[in-house]
């Protein structure tokens, strides 16, 4: 093994080397530099490997004299891998920069490779001064690299970051010098030992110490000088910054830790949580990439500054929580910035540019989906493990603001990734990639996929996660290339497979929504078949969002749970935003994901206090704050089922989706929610407030998401967001069924959920069709299809029959059963909300046969063909279910009422054949049918006898009257069909829901605005900033 | 004595601070800086003062054997050897910056400077 | 003014904070270990340096100097690209000369200097003084120098090699430590000699020779660098 | 004794003194010798708590080198201002 030494020896004497070169040769300086910084981490990799497989740390002593007399230097396991890190980071940077640095010149190379040198210094010391000189060496570099950019911006930045350094520089040194005073020794091992925090002046000076090293973390609100420098800065250099730099100095804070007291660590806690919350706070209004960039970096450094501070309590899983969360930040951070050298456009929308070389859109979206905390990716492992310890620790505040911050965190970042991947890009210039650029990018993104899933093995909780459906995925996209037809039919056997190789484990609810997930799956993919091309990138996403839906089936503990969510909301959110004008509508569906997920996250992080296991059924006997638990899930989930006051995301989704995502995303997708639902509700039984039925409370929630749904739904325009919004309303009839937690009422929500896939399937493909031959989603435009499109135009009739749920057809049963339910619960003033959401129901229904089919056919439409064979093929296999379940209701009902049996034995169903007996009456789904068929027979015939004799009239046989409206569609009679009703009953759906989520978004962006302006860019501002920050802390302490 | 050098390091710690927050002329936020700098190295002399102590340096007045007893602590005036050597470079660094950013915009006045802001 | 106030209030926040430092300050009356140790009578004599300061700087703490020389150079470099102007730019322009007196003086005193500041770097274990005083005194004469003769061609190529060709040396000799004494930077590389006289302390005099050496360089550079920026008008 | 004290308050004080000055005064120069008369002054109050080597250190770097960069750059911004 080379002695740790040779790290320093080798940096520095080559740095010293290139100076005799000077303009001799700039490529062997450059390969000279390059190689040392290779060298350099190579040894640093030794170490790592050695001492992960049981070697002992290493220690160098200097000058011959053992510790304290003189410096020492320690290569252990944190120390290996942090210099391990900055070298990496160095290589690739120094890649990187190459054209930047030989354009300058020999001495910024000098100066690059010094500061690597001094980063690696400032990790492996002992001695607190040494790290004041080595941290000095750093600032300076950092100063000097600074102004590798000519621009007036980053000299300004430079001299800031000196002056605010040195200020920094000055307060450490008074601390070490009276540390050095009480203590005797300037080695941290042995400050430690001499206890000088039992008195006052003995703390203050470990105090000065400390909060210097917090400083240079660049705290909120203390951070102005280091944000100006992140976007003063050739962009390489905000990467070094960000990943090498805040790196060892959050090693430094980890290191010297071990001197403070445990009400410092407190304070270091609350420092971090506040600057990871206000950093990302003031991200949110910001619109320059590097600026941002910066923001993000500071607040992750604070996130895992907190969790340095957080490490009693943290236990065994320091480590895990520490280093993954780092990793991520490293690479993805890296990445960011590198990318942002490249795309060169300092504004946010101007990342549109990277469409134009598609896989730094898969770059970029790796990176933001690392920071955020998505699996696969290292940080959703460190994140899952800091919540559970923190709500086990009763932090529950801590918790909180973390969940906040990432939320705050998540939204600038996707809002960035919605940019890039939908934003304009007309008038954007071309994107020029050269090789040395792009390496690094690539390589970091490598780095933080590698070691997610290296994370993944060598932690137990994740050790029983399955990797064969990522693989799958993986496969999907090596063959992108491949036309349509052979993916789709790929990605279908891959589904179908699935599904057998797990259909004899699945049972009961698993049953069902695994067929509806799978067998659903498979279904809406056959429409897939009339696209042509190769659609590329499609279909990886789409099986990333089954396979997260298969997962929480197949799901036996809550991480497991939690990792197939993150998964399913990833897929879906991609899916989503391929649509037309869904950059925003992806967007508020990623943020309410976000939330929700943050929600469940913490449900679960409470539900496991005091419990070993993280089995799912710990909700079952789940030991403080049930309700609290059950609140935090329930809403958690209700952001996928899109109850009120969450649903705001849904509308834009599912109506700007591709024609074949829309049922996906509306018909599949939902009810995952439906179903977490259903597992939380089974889990943890009635659920009270003092005396207060939740449930009750969640009925209420139903009754009122379906009259609203329903109502928002007769007064689209859109068909597509008309059906949107049914959904919305028939998800509120599915809670409220839920809420009953009876026998009948969870038969109907069962059976509804099924109907529901069923129906919304059809429809969704059957108006995707016409608007994929017509043109336009917009119903007055449409209108007499009956003739032109008839096999599409008995789909909707069906369809909207059974959303109408009124006879012959099957929705009907789940209504009948839902009214039985009620009269037997008796909580009968939603339930009126609900009778009157039936009725609104028949509304949009009417509407939506009416206006598309029936009418006049419109003079473009004349030419217009029956929608493509492959999107009615699923329709009337569809059909043909639907018709059976109508015909024999006991094959759908009967299994699910047995399944029901063991947990609601009251109330049962009593079948007699097709004859279904309640409490309150019977019902004969059978006989119904065919009464109703026959009555539709006889009034069919009566009418067709009754105006045969009728004159046809020529479509265009009318005059005008030479009037010319200014809004042609206002003369349709399609047009604001509902008028009367809207008059009389719009102030119920005055968008007050809408408003309310706009106004706290207004109010969250005016917030960041304001707190933002404390950076006046003024250095004396920045100046006052950190002595203040000083005192105050102080105050607090002391 | 070493208490009334350590009042006046910190004192001109201090001032050196006031310098560097109220100044509007970058050269004099420098020189403050400087002031902060001399303060701390007089403060860090002051910690080494050994009550009737001699300096440590072997020579006819100070034996080898005496030196336990007699020279005062060398390790702080190591530390402040490296420390004015540091403030050197970085106030070096400081006024080249200042140089520049007069060269940008011919002005030394520190508010014409935020243009990175918010 | 109301700026001053919040300013002159955080300054009294740190003035509590300091006059408890200086409130539980109370002198020495003994050394601490550490300084014990360092002025053991075996310890003296195993570095060998009389100026125990000098022991501290290029022995037990001589990673911090390298840190130190590293921070000079570092220093140099930076406003070595920061100043550095396109050759084309230059222009020379006629620079006041300077007063006789500067010049005769200059011719006296600058060799005087610089022998002044040889010597303290060699002294530099035996009396106060050393590498850093001396290069500093040298980089004096240089600045001196200049005065003198604005028009003198500053040579950065010999600083550059002396400051390299140093710091290479300082490197390098630090590994010697590791290979022929007890650790990097060790000095007793060298016979340590007997206290006091100029051959003794190990190699602490050759370190010092290349500290000086470099610090020297180092300074005349960035002196020279702001001298030719302010030729090139 | 009364000399090892007097002498550093006088010390003391006229370090602050020439603080206040190199503060407030308006001329650029005469701050920059009266930041530098500091370091003088500090260097002279050196000698007396036993620090030769750091008073010789204080007098060459920081009231020599450093006051002699002040003015280098100084003067080149005068020159500056000159050719505007």
């Amino acid at each position: 093994m080379i002695s740790p030494i040779h790290i320093i020896t080798l940096t520095l004497g080559t740095a010293f080397f290139i100076g005799l070169l000077k303009k001799l040769n700039l490529n062997i300086s450059a390969l000279l530099m390059l190689v040392a910084i290779a060298a350099a981490g190579t040894i640093s990799a030794s170490w790592f490997t050695a001492i992960l497989s049981g070697a002992a740390n290493a220690e160098v002593f200097t000058a011959g004299f053992n510790p304290p007399y003189s410096i020492n230097l320690l290569m252990g396991k944190g120390e290996a891998l942090i210099t391990l890190l900055i070298n990496l980071a160095g290589f690739l940077g120094g890649v990187y920069l190459l054209k930047s640095l030989k354009e300058r010149g020999i001495y910024t190379m000098i100066i690059y490779l010094v500061f690597i040198m001094s980063l690696n210094v400032i990790v492996m010391t002992r001695d607190i001064f040494n790290l004041f000189v080595f941290m000095e060496v750093a600032s300076i570099g950092i100063a000097g690299l600074v102004i590798l950019d000519k621009s007036s911006k980053a000299t300004q930045a430079g001299f800031k970051y000196l002056i605010a350094t040195g200020v920094i520089a000055g307060i450490l040194l008074i601390g070490i010098a009276f540390t050095y005073y009480f203590a005797g020794t300037l080695n941290i091992d042995v400050i430690q030992q001499a206890s000088i925090i039992n008195f006052k002046a003995g703390s203050i000076a470990v105090f000065l110490v400390i909060i210097s090293i917090i400083l240079e973390l660049k705290p909120f609100p203390a951070n102005g000088w280091g944000i100006d420098v992140y976007e003063g800065a050739n962009p390489g250099i905000g990467a070094m910054i960000s990943a090498a730099s805040a790196s060892a100095m959050l090693f430094v804070l980890y290191k010297l830790a071990v001197l403070v007291p445990e009400s410092f660590l407190q304070i270091i806690t609350a420092i971090g949580i506040l600057t990871f919350v206000g950093s990302n706070l003031m991200g949110i209004k910001q619109s320059n990439a590097n600026r941002l960039l910066g923001y993000s970096s500071i607040g992750q450094i604070g996130l895992l500054t907190a969790i340095v501070g957080l490490k009693p309590f943290l236990g065994a899983q320091f480590e895990l929580i520490a280093v993954s969360i780092l990793i991520s930040h490293f690479f993805a951070k890296a990445g960011l910035f590198w990318l942002s050298g490249i795309v060169k456009k300092q504004n946010l929308k101007d990342w549109a540019m990277l469409r134009q070389k598609p896989y730094l859109l898969v770059l970029f979206g790796i990176f933001i989906f690392a920071l955020i905390g998505f699996p696969p990716f290292p940080s959703f492992l460190g994140k899952w493990e800091l919540i559970m310890k923190l709500a086990h620790s009763h932090h529950f505040y801590i918790l909180a603001f973390i969940l906040i911050g990432s939320f705050l965190e998540g939204i600038y970042l996707f809002r960035w990734l919605g940019f890039s991947i939908k934003m304009e890009d007309a008038n954007l210039p071309p994107l020029t990639v050269h090789w040395n650029k792009i390496i690094p990018v690539v390589l970091s993104a490598l780095g933080v996929l590698g070691s997610g899933i290296y994370f993944g093995t060598i932690t137990e909780i994740a050790a029983s996660l399955k990797y064969i459906p990522l693989l799958f995925i993986a496969l999907l996209y090596v063959i992108d290339f491949l036309p349509v037809y052979v993916k789709n039919t790929v990605s279908i056997a891959g589904i179908g497979y699935y599904l057998y190789t797990i259909y004899p484990d699945l049972e009961g609810f698993k049953l069902i929504f695994g067929l509806i997930f799978l067998a659903g799956g498979m279904l809406t993919l056959v429409a897939g078949y009339f696209k042509t091309g190769t659609r590329k990138g499609f279909y990886p996403l789409v099986m990333l969002m089954f396979a997260g839906l298969v997962g929480l089936i197949e799901a036996h503990t809550t991480f497991e749970f939690f990792f197939a969510w993150e998964l399913m909301t990833a897929g879906s959110y991609f899916l989503i935003i391929r649509g037309k004008k869904s950059m925003t509508h992806a967007l508020s569906y990623m943020l309410f994901s976000l939330a929700g997920a943050y929600l469940i996250l913490a449900g679960f992080g409470l539900a496991h206090i005091g419990q070993s296991s993280y089995a799912l059924d710990i909700l079952a006997s789940v030991q403080s704050f049930a309700p609290l638990v059950f609140i935090l899930l329930a809403i958690g989930f209700m952001t996928k089922t899109a109850s009120v006051g969450l649903h705001i995301w849904l509308p834009g989704a599912h109506a700007e989706a591709e024609t074949d995502v829309s049922p996906m995303v509306s018909a599949i997708l939902l009810k995952a929610g439906v179903f977490g639902l259903i597992l939380l509700m089974l889990n943890m039984g009635s659920q009270f407030i003092g005396s207060f039925n939740i449930y009750y409370a969640l009925a209420w929630i139903g009754a009122i998401t379906a009259v609203m749904g329903n109502m928002m739904a007769a007064f689209q325009e859109d068909a597509k967001r008309l059906l949107a919004y049914s959904s919305v309303g028939f998800l509120g009839y599915i809670l409220f069924g839920l809420s009953f937690m009876s026998h009948l009422g969870w038969l109907a929500a069962v059976s509804l959920s099924v109907v529901h896939f069923m129906f919304k399937t059809l429809l969704f493909l059957a108006i995707g069709g016409i608007v994929y031959r017509v043109k336009t989603k917009e119903m007055y435009k449409m209108g007499g299809l009956i003739k032109k499109m008839p096999f599409t135009f008995i789909s909707v009739l069906m369809g909207i029959i059974v959303i109408a749920g009124v006879p012959p057809l099957t929705g009907f049963g789940g209504k009948w059963i839902l009214y039985n339910a009620v009269l037997e619960k008796g909580w009968f003033f939603p339930s009126a909300l609900v009778f009157f959401a039936g009725i609104v129901a028949f509304l949009y229904c009417f509407r939506l046969i009416h206006t598309v089919f029936l009418g006049q056919l419109k003079d473009e439409h004349r030419e217009v063909k029956e929608a493509p064979f492959w999107l009615l093929l699923p329709q009337y296999m569809i059909l043909m279910v639907i018709m059976l379940f109508s015909a024999l209701p006991n094959s759908l009902l009967k299994p699910i009422g047995a399944m029901l049996a063991p947990i609601f034995p009251e109330g049962a169903l009593e079948w007699q054949g097709q004859l279904a007996k309640s409490g309150f009456g019977y019902w004969n789904g059978q006989v119904i049918m065919y009464i109703v068929g026959g009555i539709f027979v006889v009034v069919f015939a009566w009418l067709w006898y009754m105006n045969r004799n009728a004159q046809k009239v020529k479509q265009f046989n009318i005059g005008y009257s030479a009037e010319r409206p200014s809004l042609p569609e206002t003369t349709h009679f399609a047009y604001n069909f509902f008028a009367p009703y809207k008059k009389a009953l719009g102030f119920l759906v005055s968008p007050l829901i809408t408003n309310f989520w706009d106004s706290a978004s207004e109010g969250v962006h005016a917030i960041s605005d304001k707190v933002r302006r404390i950076y006046n860019g003024n250095v004396q501002t920045y100046a006052f900033h950190i002595l203040a920050f000083i005192v105050v802390v102080y105050l607090i302490i002391f | 004595m070493e208490y009334i050098s350590m009042i006046t390091g910190f004192l001109l710690v201090l001032l050196g601070l006031w310098g560097v927050l109220t100044q509007k002329n970058i050269i004099k936020i420098i020189i403050g800086f400087s002031i902060f700098d001399t303060g701390l190295h007089i403060v860090l002399v002051s910690i080494a003062y050994l009550r009737g102590g001699t300096a440590p340096v072997i020579d006819k007045a100070v034996k080898v054997t005496e030196a336990i007893e007699k020279v005062v602590d060398p390790v702080p005036h190591a530390l402040v050897l490296t420390a004015i050597v540091i403030g050197l470079g970085v106030t070096a660094l400081m006024l080249v910056y200042a140089l520049k950013l007069y060269q940008n915009k011919k002005t030394l006045e520190v508010q014409s400077f935020n243009d990175l802001k918010w | 003014m109301v700026r001053n106030s919040f300013r002159l209030i955080i300054l009294v926040g740190l003035l509590v904070i300091f006059s408890t430092l200086v409130w539980s300050f109370n002198g020495n009356n003994e050394l601490n270990s550490l300084a014990q140790f360092y002025t053991q009578q075996e310890n003296i004599e195993a570095v060998n340096a009389a100026n125990l300061v000098s022991a501290v700087v290029v022995t037990y703490r001589g990673f911090d100097t390298l840190g130190e020389v590293t921070i000079l150079f570092l220093t140099a470099s930076i406003i070595g690209f920061f100043l550095k102007k396109k050759l084309s730019d230059t222009q020379r322009k006629e620079v006041r000369e300077s007063s006789d007196i500067l010049v005769t003086a200059s011719k006296i005193l600058v060799p005087v200097m610089i022998l002044f500041g040889v010597y303290v770097i060699i002294n530099g274990h035996l009396t106060p003084g050393g590498g850093f005083q001396g290069g500093a005194i040298i980089a004096s004469a240089m600045v001196l120098a200049l005065l003198a003769n604005p028009h003198m061609k500053f040579n950065h190529q010999l600083f550059n090699v002396l400051e390299s060709i140093s710091g290479v040396s300082f490197v390098l000799m630090g590994i010697a430590g590791i290979v022929y004494a007890g650790g990097f930077l060790d000095n007793r590389i060298l016979p340590g000699g007997e206290v006091g006289t100029l051959i003794s302390a190990g190699a602490i005099p050759l370190i010092y020779i290349f500290i000086g050496l470099k610090v020297g360089s180092e300074l005349s550079n960035i002196v020279g660098n702001l001298q030719v920026t302010q030729n090139e008008q | 004794m009364i000399i090892n004290n007097t002498i550093p308050v006088l010390l003391g004080l006229m370090m602050i003194m020439a603080a206040f000055v190199a503060i407030y005064h308006k001329k650029l120069p005469v701050a920059i010798i009266a930041a530098g008369t500091i370091s003088l002054l500090a260097s002279i109050l050196y000698l007396f708590l036993a620090a030769p080597d750091v008073a010789m250190t204080e007098a060459s770097i920081g009231s020599g080198l450093s006051t002699i960069i002040f003015f280098y750059v100084l003067n080149k911004i005068r020159k500056e201002n000159g050719t505007q």
